[in-house]
């Protein structure tokens, strides 16, 4: 089975990609100029924010990341809807947590500052929210069934934060008469530390659960679920 | 000055980048994980600790320093963990395992 | 100077690329892992070398996370869940 | 060149995972391939983005951001619903 | 400024935040965003209407940097057909799902398909569509799985797979036109886009990704065990608004941005797929067994007839033969979209009712229903295209295009579907004539028939008679 | 919005409207749903009778709604949509008391008289269409209407049946729209003319006018019964008796053979007709038609299914007289419209009469019933031999202006055909008349039930068919009367020859 | 000499992310598929961050050494037990 | 007391990854709150190593990684390697938690050796590049330091060799 179609889909991706690769060329010749760079770059005074990814993300195409947000939020609450987490794992012996006693708080340390970084280098709320993540990860692998997550109550509304921050920020600049996300000026930095915060805890949360895989806890935790 | 302090870091980035290539030899050579294991740990941190000497003194600001010398600290603390979780896993084993 | 690191680079990751031996041909999960592990440690330097070869010191906060993570996914591979192990 | 090169390994790697997707059935490695070529679109973004001595266009990098998480998303969501299945067939 | 099309994304956003942080008034919230936000789209329409078409430049920032949201005519229309498909499927899942928990996890996910819904339709920009089409395919997916069946999860799982491989494909079509042209914006993107081998490349890729969500034949494979396995709100939104929305956009490239790149042989070849879908899902609708996988097969068939337009389309230069026949494929869309809410609206309550949905065993359940059964029949008039459903016009129009533009073949295969279509709908609505008892009275669980009914209702009385509105709202979305 | 734009949709849903709400009646409502039935029947009565008097003193109504451009949804009143709509307001009226007697004990009575009142709408709006797309519209929704009625009594011969006629409908329906759509795309968006629209614009249009002829009479020809398209009517007899009455005698096989007088004489015009040959081609099927028909008819045990083939033999009739060139023939072909209706209507309700009460469904059952049911046997004769065509009955003012035109237009092979099939007529009615009247009652019928009235059946279903026979001699007898249905179709006739 | 160096990075680091691709890709053991996975996902990393995009190379890094490889690793795990089940070499009685 | 060494201890973190930065605290207080207290919850009941005895044993760490990393190089360098592997066990006699994991983890630092396994909470598996050499006197030595860093001392000969 696999011989015949695997050799007719071979054959197929490979002129695919001989002819891809030629288009990717072609593209490239046509578009040497600038693109987007130049705007993005001459727009950043204007953003409150001197790296320019960020400014591209939270300013210029806020939008886009606020939809970002919902999607991983749409993913956990698939996740959820699927049924209860699965078991936790085996308590850790001394080595491992003595790792994660000091690994946890520096990736908590290190996710704060990239969150704060981003603002004028490399790094942003997706970097911090995924090291939180990563610090819940830890935290489950050494025993924590949990995943050093509050309750399921507090942990509804920790995932909705990035969104909810997000979206308001949207629609009080649009009451302001701004149009939605546009950021008045001169609030703009600040605004944008705050929907980033708020996104870092949300994405850090979210990965964080979607790691545990489940409703965690369902039979203790059942009062808030229904 | 400027040459010495270049001597120098050229001498510990190239140490670094002979221990990264001697561990990797290790790792390719050696006949057993434990064994390998040793290479990874030992020669691996020790090229990293090098190179990062080599480059803290090109480094713009003390933090920079730090930080860098942090990542060692890292490095050195989940390679250590690393292999102690590997070499227990593989001594005690458990069916499925990873010495299959 | 930055023609050192960039040569420094050049010769890590052509170490990682042998390294990477390892991960293919195992022969047990553990081998494989620690060829993972091979990249995230090698491959601090090699950001630490590039990120002053280009004057970018951002790279250093991604070899930090490179470090903060290293063991993670070890610790995934070599960690069973309740009731899963036997001794 | 850096671009034609990146780029042009963006599109290799496009294409190994869609043969892959196409080839294999295990809910693993169609994941794998996905990310695979995702990557790959991912760095053909990259790819364009960079210019040599002048500073990257940040366009790009924005939207491979937003690609890698909704990547990821996706990815959790599909092994989440992988699990269910393993669960379901495993009570049978 | 108050910005009405940020308002149809962001409401029903908005009721999913608090549907997920509240999932005890889940229920509560979610009907209430329901409301405002129907509000906020019928706010959107009489702006179209009025206007012609709005755009809103967001962040404040204008279009090659920053992220329009546009709406003309055409997705005033969808938007329109989604609110009303909603607000069915949102008052029908307050008496469907009887669980509690059941329903706290439907409603966000609802919600934010349904803001993803909103967002692509109004979306103006490449990537902002990706991320659209993400948000659609991962909520549809995870809703779809709802169910926690064996079937239903594992149909869905490959739902959400190839819908990521068809993001993916589209994607890389969009980084290629980055590449080509260095802009995101639709409007842009048209006015310098010239045809050569990028371009031609962007739209194979960008529209073989989106045919692969929109089940286009020969990648429909996925569609109907998906869909026939879904709740059945979710099965209703599912064939009436997702399938369409990808269908939206390869009709948004192919006729607004990638106009002067389209040749007349790939419109053909995309005409040659949809009569292909149409003989083909008609056929399969008809053997199938279930009600729901039938319902299924025949969103497969309803695609196809939207896909014959296209070649016509392209045939005919700008004027108003073209936009007629542009409004009659919207009609159809809308029918279909509405018709077909009905019809897995009442699919569900069947199924329910009588514990399976196996077409040959339904009598009793079909006798003892009326109100269904009469959704069901409503609603098959509309599929099969018959007077005075909106689909009828939709037929009419593109067979008189058809025989004015001399590619008569079409309405060869338009015919067959359409006797195809009769036999697979009237094979459920015979079984509604049987010796069991009298049913009591038309209407059993108000909550749960109406919707469906007046879903069904709409599609075939309103959309039919009302359908010269259809064109004002269009004509002048055209116009401005 | 005037009052006249008015009067034809109000006539539309003065059954529609009902009909919806009859869908909601609960089942046990009796009083209410007959209200509903015969406040619709009535109101529609009046206001066609306004329309009559508007008509005929030449006033124009007109509904027009803009479904899209070029596309109309017209509801217009002429002299042959008023013909029409009368003989349906009419026999809805008296089939309405006859189903509701009729239908006294069975089960889905809301469902039954829903899709009745449906029906008959979709029947008046193809009485009233303005356009071929308006035509097609309520042609196809009668199609939807009937297709529960004949399916509705549920059992796997009545779905069969229906499952069979919606075969030939939705095929012949498809048909039609093809041809419709493609005369639509030949000139335009045209309404209905007196006199015909194509005729100026049939230049080097030949071919496909031909063409479009052959499936606009392919789609009518299977409502209208027309062989060899005619195999679902005796398919569908399987209906309750209220239903065969109104398919045979009114809505389906009558919308038929009024949709080919339109297209003959308000789409093509009859010179147009006869210059591409098509008349000719109508008449040969026309009587092939009415003398397969008949000779299949004598053929029939079952009375129902014998007078089912006489309907297939008899709807011929009006499409003959359109195929013959001339007004008097023309006027035969559409009295015969009025005409066929009510005989059949009669004979049908009388069917359904010695069944329910007899439960007498064949023809060799029927020794003596005459003696036992003699007010409804009296119906039934006066049918019949109205069928043959004795006078002074409907069906001989027919056969006469037939048989004048025929030989105003020198076709006289059409005299050949009309008295074979008046042979053929008698050979089929008059044995059962004989067993009727002449031959002893037997000891027991084959399922009798009590008569509750004065009468020999109840009265609800005994009052229709003497009402329609005594419809049939006033027809026949008073056919020079102003407002008669003879007077109405010369009329017509002096309208399109003009 | 800069110019000559870079590109020969270049190319070893764009040769050697492809044959990790390929591996992972063709590898017939899922849980070598998936550490091959994890090494791609950390070299794309490097080659990010070569393209001077430290943003994405972030980004990449924890979410490829950090969550995915995690979550990966969990499902290649539960198919290898279950694949050892099948076998008959099962280990505890299966995990449901 | 110790949670102010500890919040000094997060705060000297966050300034060497944020460098000298005010307004940085905005978002460094916080964090270096959550790390504090998630350090808190981690940590159990351990003592704090002696600040000043760190530079000693820092001193001596270094020493031991390049002659272990020296050492480990020439074993795989020579043509034919010169290992003979094997196991040792220790038994550990290090009562604070913090201090055992250091010791552990310094054993795979340090040369030839590898910590490889704890069994009953105080035998440590060593693996040895060269098992023919007795590992206790050495192990032990590393063990007396590490005390030493958290305050507990050791005597020189009770070394657990098993």
């Amino acid at each position: 089975m696999k011989s015949a179609g695997g050799l007719v889909i071979g054959a197929f991706v490979l002129l695919l990609a001989i002819w891809l690769l030629w288009v990717v060329q072609t593209a490239i010749d046509i578009g040497a100029g600038p693109r987007l760079a130049e705007q993005a770059f001459a727009g950043l005074p204007a953003t409150g924010v001197s790296n320019p990814v960020t400014a591209v993300l939270l300013s210029y195409r806020g939008y886009d990341t606020l939809l970002e947000l919902a999607v991983l939020l749409a993913a956990l609450l698939g996740i959820w809807s699927l049924g209860a987490a699965s078991p936790g794992f085996q308590a850790a012996g001394a080595v491992l947590q003595g790792m994660v006693t000091l690994v946890v708080p520096l990736l908590i340390l290190a996710g704060g500052y990239l969150l704060w970084v981003g603002g004028h280098a490399p790094g942003g709320a997706f970097q911090a929210g995924a090291l939180l993540g990563a610090a819940g990860v830890v935290m489950r692998l050494a025993g924590d069934e949990r995943a050093g997550l509050p309750p399921l109550a507090a942990q509804r509304w920790l995932v909705v934060a990035g969104v909810a921050v997000f979206v308001l920020v949207g629609i009080a600049t649009m009451g302001l008469g701004a149009g939605f996300l546009a950021y008045p000026i001169g609030w703009s930095k600040w605004l944008i530390l705050a929907i980033e915060t708020a996104a870092t805890v949300a994405i850090g949360t979210t990965l964080a659960a979607a790691y545990v895989g489940g409703r965690p806890w369902s039979h203790a935790d059942v009062s808030g679920q229904s | 000055m400027e040459i010495l302090l270049e001597t120098v870091s050229l001498l510990l980035v190239g140490a670094g980048a002979f221990f990264f290539a001697v561990g990797t030899l290790g790792l390719v050579r050696l006949p057993d994980l434990f064994c390998r294991l040793h290479a990874l740990t030992k020669a691996d941190n020790l090229g990293l600790g090098l190179v990062i000497a080599g480059l803290l003194p090109w480094a713009a600001d003390p933090f920079l320093a730090l930080k860098l010398v942090l990542i060692w600290l890292l490095v050195m603390l989940s390679g250590a963990t690393g292999s102690y979780l590997i070499a227990k896993r593989a001594l005690r084993g458990d069916g499925e395992d990873l010495l299959e | 100077m930055s023609e050192i690191f960039t040569a420094a680079a050049v010769v890590l990751v052509l170490t990682m690329a042998a390294g990477l031996v390892r991960v293919v041909v195992g022969p047990t999960p553990a081998d494989r892992m620690m060829g993972v592990q091979l990249i995230g440690t090698t491959g601090i330097a090699v950001l630490l070398l590039l990120g002053f070869a280009f004057e970018m010191p951002a790279l250093a906060d991604v070899a930090l996370v490179f470090a903060l993570l290293a063991a993670v996914s070890v610790t995934a591979l070599t960690r069973r869940r309740v009731g899963q192990d036997r001794s | 060149m850096a671009q034609l090169l990146y780029g042009g390994a963006g599109v290799v790697l496009f294409a190994l995972g869609l043969w892959a997707f196409l080839v294999y059935t295990p809910l693993l490695r169609k994941l794998i391939a996905l990310n695979i070529m995702g990557s790959g679109v991912f760095h053909l973004l990259i790819a364009i983005a960079e210019r040599g001595e002048l500073p990257p266009d940040p366009v790009p990098h924005a939207l491979v951001l937003t690609g890698i998480v909704v990547a990821v998303s996706a990815t959790a969501l599909a092994l989440a619903m992988g699990r269910r299945l393993e669960e379901d067939e495993g009570g049978r | 400024m108050v910005d009405s099309l940020a308002l149809a994304v962001s409401v029903p956003l908005v009721g999913g935040l608090l549907a997920t942080a509240i999932p005890k008034r889940a229920q509560a919230l979610g009907l209430l965003a329901s409301l405002v936000a129907v509000i906020a789209v019928a706010w959107v329409l009489v702006g179209v209407w009025q206007e012609g078409s709005l755009r809103s430049e967001l962040g404040g920032w204008a279009a090659p940097l920053g992220i329009a949201l546009v709406a003309d005519g055409l997705s005033a229309a969808l938007l329109a057909m989604a609110a009303l498909v909603a607000l069915g499927v949102g008052v029908y899942a307050t008496g469907y799902f009887r669980r509690g928990d059941a329903a706290a996890h439907f409603w966000p996910l609802w919600l934010l398909l349904w803001a993803a819904l909103n967002g692509l339709l109004l979306a103006a920009d490449l990537f902002n569509i990706y991320v659209t089409l993400e948000l659609l395919g991962l909520t549809a997916a995870a809703l779809g799985a709802l169910t926690g069946s064996v079937e239903a999860v594992s149909a869905n799982l490959r739902y959400l797979l190839v819908g990521l491989l068809g993001s993916m494909t589209y994607l890389l079509g969009v980084a290629l036109l980055y590449t080509a042209h260095g802009t995101l914006d639709l409007g842009l993107l048209a006015a310098v886009i010239q045809p050569g081998p990028v371009a031609a490349s962007a739209l194979v890729l960008m529209t073989a990704g989106l045919a692969l969500k929109a089940a286009l034949f020969p990648l429909h494979f996925w569609l109907p065990p998906a869909h026939a396995n879904a709740p059945a709100p979710v099965s209703a939104a599912l064939s009436a608004l997702v399938v369409k929305a990808a269908f939206y956009l390869i009709l948004r490239l192919w006729l607004d941005v990638f106009a002067p790149v389209v040749t007349p042989w790939a419109a053909s070849l995309m005409g040659l797929l949809g009569a292909m879908a149409i003989i083909w899902g008609s056929w399969r609708a008809l053997r199938s067994e279930r009600l729901k996988l039938l319902a299924a097969y025949s969103t497969v068939a309803q695609i196809g007839y939207l896909c014959l337009f296209i070649p016509l389309l392209q045939a005919l230069p700008p004027g108003s033969e073209r936009d007629d026949l542009f409004v009659a494929l919207v009609l159809m869309a809308l029918t279909h979209g509405l018709a077909k809410a009905g019809l897995f609206l009442a699919a569900g309550l069947v199924q329910r009712d009588a514990g399976h949905d196996r077409i040959d065993d339904l009598g009793g359940t079909a006798q003892n229903m009326p109100a269904t059964t009469f959704t069901i029949a409503l609603a098959g008039t509309a599929l099969i295209g018959l007077p005075p459903s909106g689909s009828f016009i939709g037929k009419w129009i593109l067979m008189t295009s058809a025989i004015e533009s001399g590619q008569w073949w079409w309405i060869l295969v338009i015919l067959v579907g359409t006797l195809l279509a009769a036999a697979y709908v009237f094979r459920v609505l015979s079984r509604a004539f049987n010796l069991e008892p009298t049913p009591r009275r038309f209407v059993t669980q108000a909550r749960t028939e109406v919707p469906a009914l007046l879903l069904a209702l709409a599609s075939v009385a309103v959309l039919g008679l009302a359908a010269d509105s259809l064109w004002r709202l269009l004509g002048m979305g055209e116009g401005a | 919005m005037s009052l006249e734009s008015l009067l034809p949709v109000s006539i539309l849903l003065s059954s529609l409207l009902p009909g919806v709400f009859i869908f909601l009646v609960k089942e046990e409502s009796h009083i209410l749903r007959g209200v509903l039935n015969m406040a619709g029947a009535l109101i529609k009565l009046l206001l066609v009778g306004v329309m009559i008097w508007g008509v005929y003193r030449g006033e124009v109504y007109e509904t027009r709604l803009t479904l899209a451009p070029g596309l109309d949804l017209v509801l217009a009143a002429d002299a042959l949509s008023v013909l029409f709509v009368t003989l349906s307001t009419v026999l809805w009226l008296v089939t309405t008391i006859y189903a509701i007697g009729y239908l006294e004990h069975s089960p889905n009575r809301s469902r039954f008289f829903g899709f009745f009142s449906l029906c008959v709408s979709a029947t008046v709006g193809i009485a009233l269409a303005g356009n071929l797309l308006s035509f097609v519209i309520f042609y196809e929704i009668l199609t939807l209407a009937t297709y529960p009625l004949v399916a509705h009594r549920g059992t796997p011969d009545a779905t069969r049946g229906a499952k069979i006629y919606l075969a030939y409908t939705m095929s012949g329906g498809v048909l039609l729209l093809v041809g419709a759509i493609w005369l639509q795309a030949i000139t335009g968006p045209v309404d209905f003319t007196q006199g015909g629209y194509l005729g100026v614009l049939s230049e080097g249009l030949h071919g496909p006018l031909v063409a479009v002829f052959l499936l606009l009479l392919a789609g009518l020809g299977v409502k209208a019964a027309i062989v060899p398209l005619h195999g679902w009517l005796p398919q569908s007899m399987v209906a309750p008796a209220p239903v065969s009455a109104l398919l045979h005698a009114v809505a389906v096989v009558k919308a038929g053979a009024f949709g080919i007088l339109r297209v003959v004489y308000d789409v093509y015009g009859v010179g147009l007709a006869d210059q591409l040959g098509l008349l000719t081609l109508l008449g040969i099927l026309a009587s092939t038609t009415i003398i397969y028909g008949s000779i299949r008819a004598l053929s029939q045990d079952g009375l129902k299914k014998r007078l089912a083939y006489s309907t297939v033999s008899q709807v011929s009739y009006i499409a003959l007289g359109a195929s013959i060139l001339g007004p008097i023939a023309t006027i035969g072909g559409m009295v015969h419209l009025v005409h066929q209706g009510i005989m059949k209507i009669t004979l049908f309700f009388c069917a359904g009469n010695y069944a329910e009460t007899l439960g007498v469904h064949n023809v060799s059952q029927m020794d003596g019933v005459g003696r036992r049911m003699p007010l409804t046997t009296l119906a039934f004769s006066v049918g019949a031999l109205g069928m043959i065509g004795i006078p002074p009955i409907a069906g001989f003012v027919t056969k006469w202006y037939l048989g004048l035109g025929a030989v105003e237009a020198d076709a006289h092979w059409v005299l050949l055909v009309l008295a074979a099939s008046s042979l053929l007529n008698a050979a089929y009615f008059l044995p059962i008349l004989y067993r009727a009247w002449f031959r002893p009652e037997p000891d027991s019928w084959p399922k009798e039930s009590l008569p509750q009235g004065r009468f020999e059946t109840m009265g609800a279903l005994l009052w229709p068919p003497l009402i329609t026979a005594a419809l049939c001699l006033i027809a026949g007898l008073f056919a020079a009367a102003p407002f008669s249905p003879l007077e109405w179709a010369e009329l017509i006739a002096r309208r399109e020859y003009l | 000499m800069t110019a000559g160096l870079l590109l020969l990075f270049d190319l070893v680091l764009v040769t050697t992310l492809v044959g990790l691709a390929i591996a992972a890709l063709i590898s017939p053991d899922l849980r070598r598929a998936v550490m091959l996975f994890i090494a791609f996902g950390l070299w794309l990393a490097l080659v990010w961050a070569r393209l001077r995009a430290p943003d994405v190379a972030l980004a990449e890094a924890a979410i490829g050494a950090g969550l995915g490889g995690a979550l990966m690793l969990a499902a290649a795990r539960r198919a290898a037990r279950r694949a050892s089940a099948n076998g008959g070499i099962d280990a505890e009685g299966g995990e449901a | 007391m110790t949670i102010a060494w500890r919040l000094l201890g997060f705060c000297g973190l966050w300034l060497i990854f944020t460098g000298w930065n005010p307004g940085s605290w905005m978002i460094g207080v916080p964090s270096v709150l959550l790390a504090t207290w998630a350090y808190g919850q981690l940590v159990g009941d351990s003592r704090a190593p002696s600040a000043a005895r760190t530079l000693g044993f820092v001193l001596f760490f270094l020493r031991e990684s390049v002659r272990a990393g020296v050492d480990v190089a020439s074993r795989i360098l020579r043509p034919r390697m010169r290992i003979s592997p094997g196991f040792q066990t220790y038994r550990m006699r290090l009562a604070d938690p913090s201090a055992r994991v250091l010791f552990i983890d310094s054993i795979s630092l340090l040369p030839g050796t590898l910590s490889a396994d704890l069994v009953h909470r105080e035998e440590i598996r060593v693996h040895a590049l060269d098992a023919t050499l007795d590992l206790a006197p050495e192990l032990a030595d590393l063990e007396r330091r590490v005390g030493r860093l958290f305050g507990e001392e050791l005597t020189k000969e009770k070394h657990g060799h098993v």
